[in-house]
């Protein structure tokens, strides 16, 4: 089954991140597909290569990274909710005339139409937020 | 034609639960994750209303929350059934939709 | 399944507070491209968003509730309000905005957006969608 | 000595304007601002309880947040005094101290 | 005004589901090193903070609960939790990790940190404080 | 009077960063002194130099830097809570091996102690979160 995911929550703040991560794993492992997952709202600032986490804590971040790496998930950052936050690629920096980008290997930035198009395309969509 | 709902808050802060339960159709299922395990608490003042919810309902519980805090299989209600993230899936996948009550 | 699936919108939060309601909204309004067969909920403080009279001058926030008078333009025409939390937050549906569209299939008459609902036909109009999105 | 007390939720939503209320002394002030400002809905059924509090307790309301929702001042109850942001300051220079109720 | 302040930490919230429980530690924590005289305040979700067996394995998340069992070596050995908001969650005492200091005053005896109270003496407590932080 | 502000919550999700800024501004026009702002939680988000708010929107974090500038105020980002989150300025971007920074002008990071010394420092303490 293609299951698509939103997460809607920054990371370490709220569990979602976290739980949606183990979910992702989960549905992989049973069999199932996860094409995309989406990050929206506060969500976007999972995206940030420049988290540095104590080395007793998960890093949220390289998680995801490593997860879509292994298993080709499309991993989207909404552009509007980014802008506002502070979340930028290489591209969008230069565009806005930003001296810096921090957005992870792994990551796109592109807008929402992607999170409709995600519901249409999956047979199941599941929102982990505050 | 059935919906899992998932709740992850706790009922004693906020009217996450109370809305959900309010919303849901009979043969929906109920997932409770994150701080919403504590809805699962087995002598709280919210224990009569889940209780009598889940005659017509069925509540789950996520395993992994209720241990990280400390919520003994012995302190929540017999009616309401442990699952880990493969549970949550597979009810994800039993169900037409999947609603979040964020 | 048909192409065109039954998109719901859940809208549960009070506006300014947080961002949820904007960011719902942003969402609705880029959304009506795909047409979709769109709802959108509001039930619990989420028919705070609707109110009318919202002037945000003194708290330096951009007032996003004309943008609720404009879904008909983008075919976003049925507006779910729960009565039973409007009731329990003392509010009459006169408290809320006109919100009207033109009807195509009855000669572009006006018509209400807003459909009040009892909280059980919220719960059926809840089961009744292929996608739930929540906010 | 007293408290100025704050409260930023809708008491639709989370407990905290009740968990204030319920732990405030006599004399306090509590000021309602962002989403707390709903609190003072005077056809709630929040009201009656925190117009029995109005008694012991000065009630406040910050105005550009019920002005940005929406809330005109016939829609509140006559026991809640609305001020601005000068007004907040002037209450916590009041108050002896002042606890946020997150 | 003396120059050491009634710092009081307020805690609502319950643990993982959010970070306030464990930043509101790590303030602790640092501010121990202050020399105020401080306190602490568990109530409503707050007191699952300080509930035993915690076992964070299956989350993935650090499990922070065996550091209020360290509190007393930082000196910090007033633990206010109120008795209400446990039984409203159907919590008893027992159901709370034991947390003892020594008492330099009394011969280093070891004594409880957890002070069972009241809601209204909970609500004496924060009367009393100079500084009140909540998370 | 000397008044402390905490600001727990990041900027746009949700009106905390708006509330404490209209209030700040108000207690400088009172006559009142802030001598500094402690960012905590997500709060750290609003020091970030790479948002870029929508037009029709109030800049939340040049707000802020503009105050600052204008009433020197100290804007202290707990280095804790910026760390987990992806809040670097350039020397701790350098000792972690990061190659951006995203701190803006006005901010500065330093540790937990600054908010308990503002606690001890100033007449009133007024938190703005979640």
């Amino acid at each position: 089954m293609k299951i698509g995911v939103v997460v809607s929550e920054g990371p370490y703040t709220h569990q979602a991140a976290d739980t949606a991560y183990h979910f992702v794993k989960a549905a992989l492992d049973g069999g199932h597909e996860v094409p995309r997952v989406f990050f929206y709202h506060d969500g976007v600032n999972v995206s940030t290569r420049l988290s540095v986490p104590p080395q007793d804590e998960r890093h949220i971040q390289n998680n995801w990274t490593n997860l879509a790496k292994e298993h080709d998930i499309d991993l989207v950052v909404c552009i509007a909710a980014a802008q506002r936050r502070g979340l930028l690629d290489e591209n969008e920096a230069n565009r806005q005339g930003k001296d810096a980008n921090n957005i992870a290997d792994g990551f796109r930035i592109s807008g929402l139409g992607q999170l409709i198009e995600m519901g249409i395309q999956t047979d199941r969509l599941v929102t982990f937020g505050d | 034609m059935s919906t899992l709902h998932t709740v992850n808050k706790s009922p004693f802060a906020t009217q996450t639960l109370m809305s959900c339960l309010n919303h849901c159709k009979d043969g929906d299922a109920v997932l409770m994750i994150e701080d919403g395990v504590y809805g699962a608490l087995a002598n709280s003042g919210m224990a009569d209303f889940v209780r009598a919810k889940s005659a017509s309902l069925a509540i789950y519980v996520m395993s992994p929350d209720t241990a990280a805090r400390g919520l003994a299989e012995d302190k929540l209600l017999g009616e309401v059934s442990g699952v880990d993230y493969a549970g949550f899936v597979d009810l994800v996948a039993k169900h037409d939709r999947t609603q979040s009550w964020l | 399944m048909s192409d065109v699936k039954k998109f719901l919108y859940v809208n549960r939060k009070a506006p300014y507070g947080t961002i949820y309601a904007l960011e719902s909204l942003e969402v609705v309004l880029i959304g009506a491209a795909f047409e979709q067969d769109v709802s959108l909920a509001f039930l619990d403080d989420g028919v705070f968003q609707l109110t009318k009279g919202q002037n945000t001058d003194g708290i330096g926030i951009k007032n996003f509730s004309p943008t609720f008078r404009a879904l008909g333009d983008f075919e976003v025409t049925k507006l779910y309000v729960e009565k039973d939390s409007l009731e329990e937050r003392g509010l009459s549906p006169d408290d809320l905005q006109e919100i009207m569209y033109e009807d195509e299939d009855d000669d572009w008459e006006e018509k209400p957006s807003i459909r009040l609902v009892s909280r059980a036909e919220m719960a059926d109009v809840m089961a009744d969608q292929d996608v739930v999105l929540s906010f």
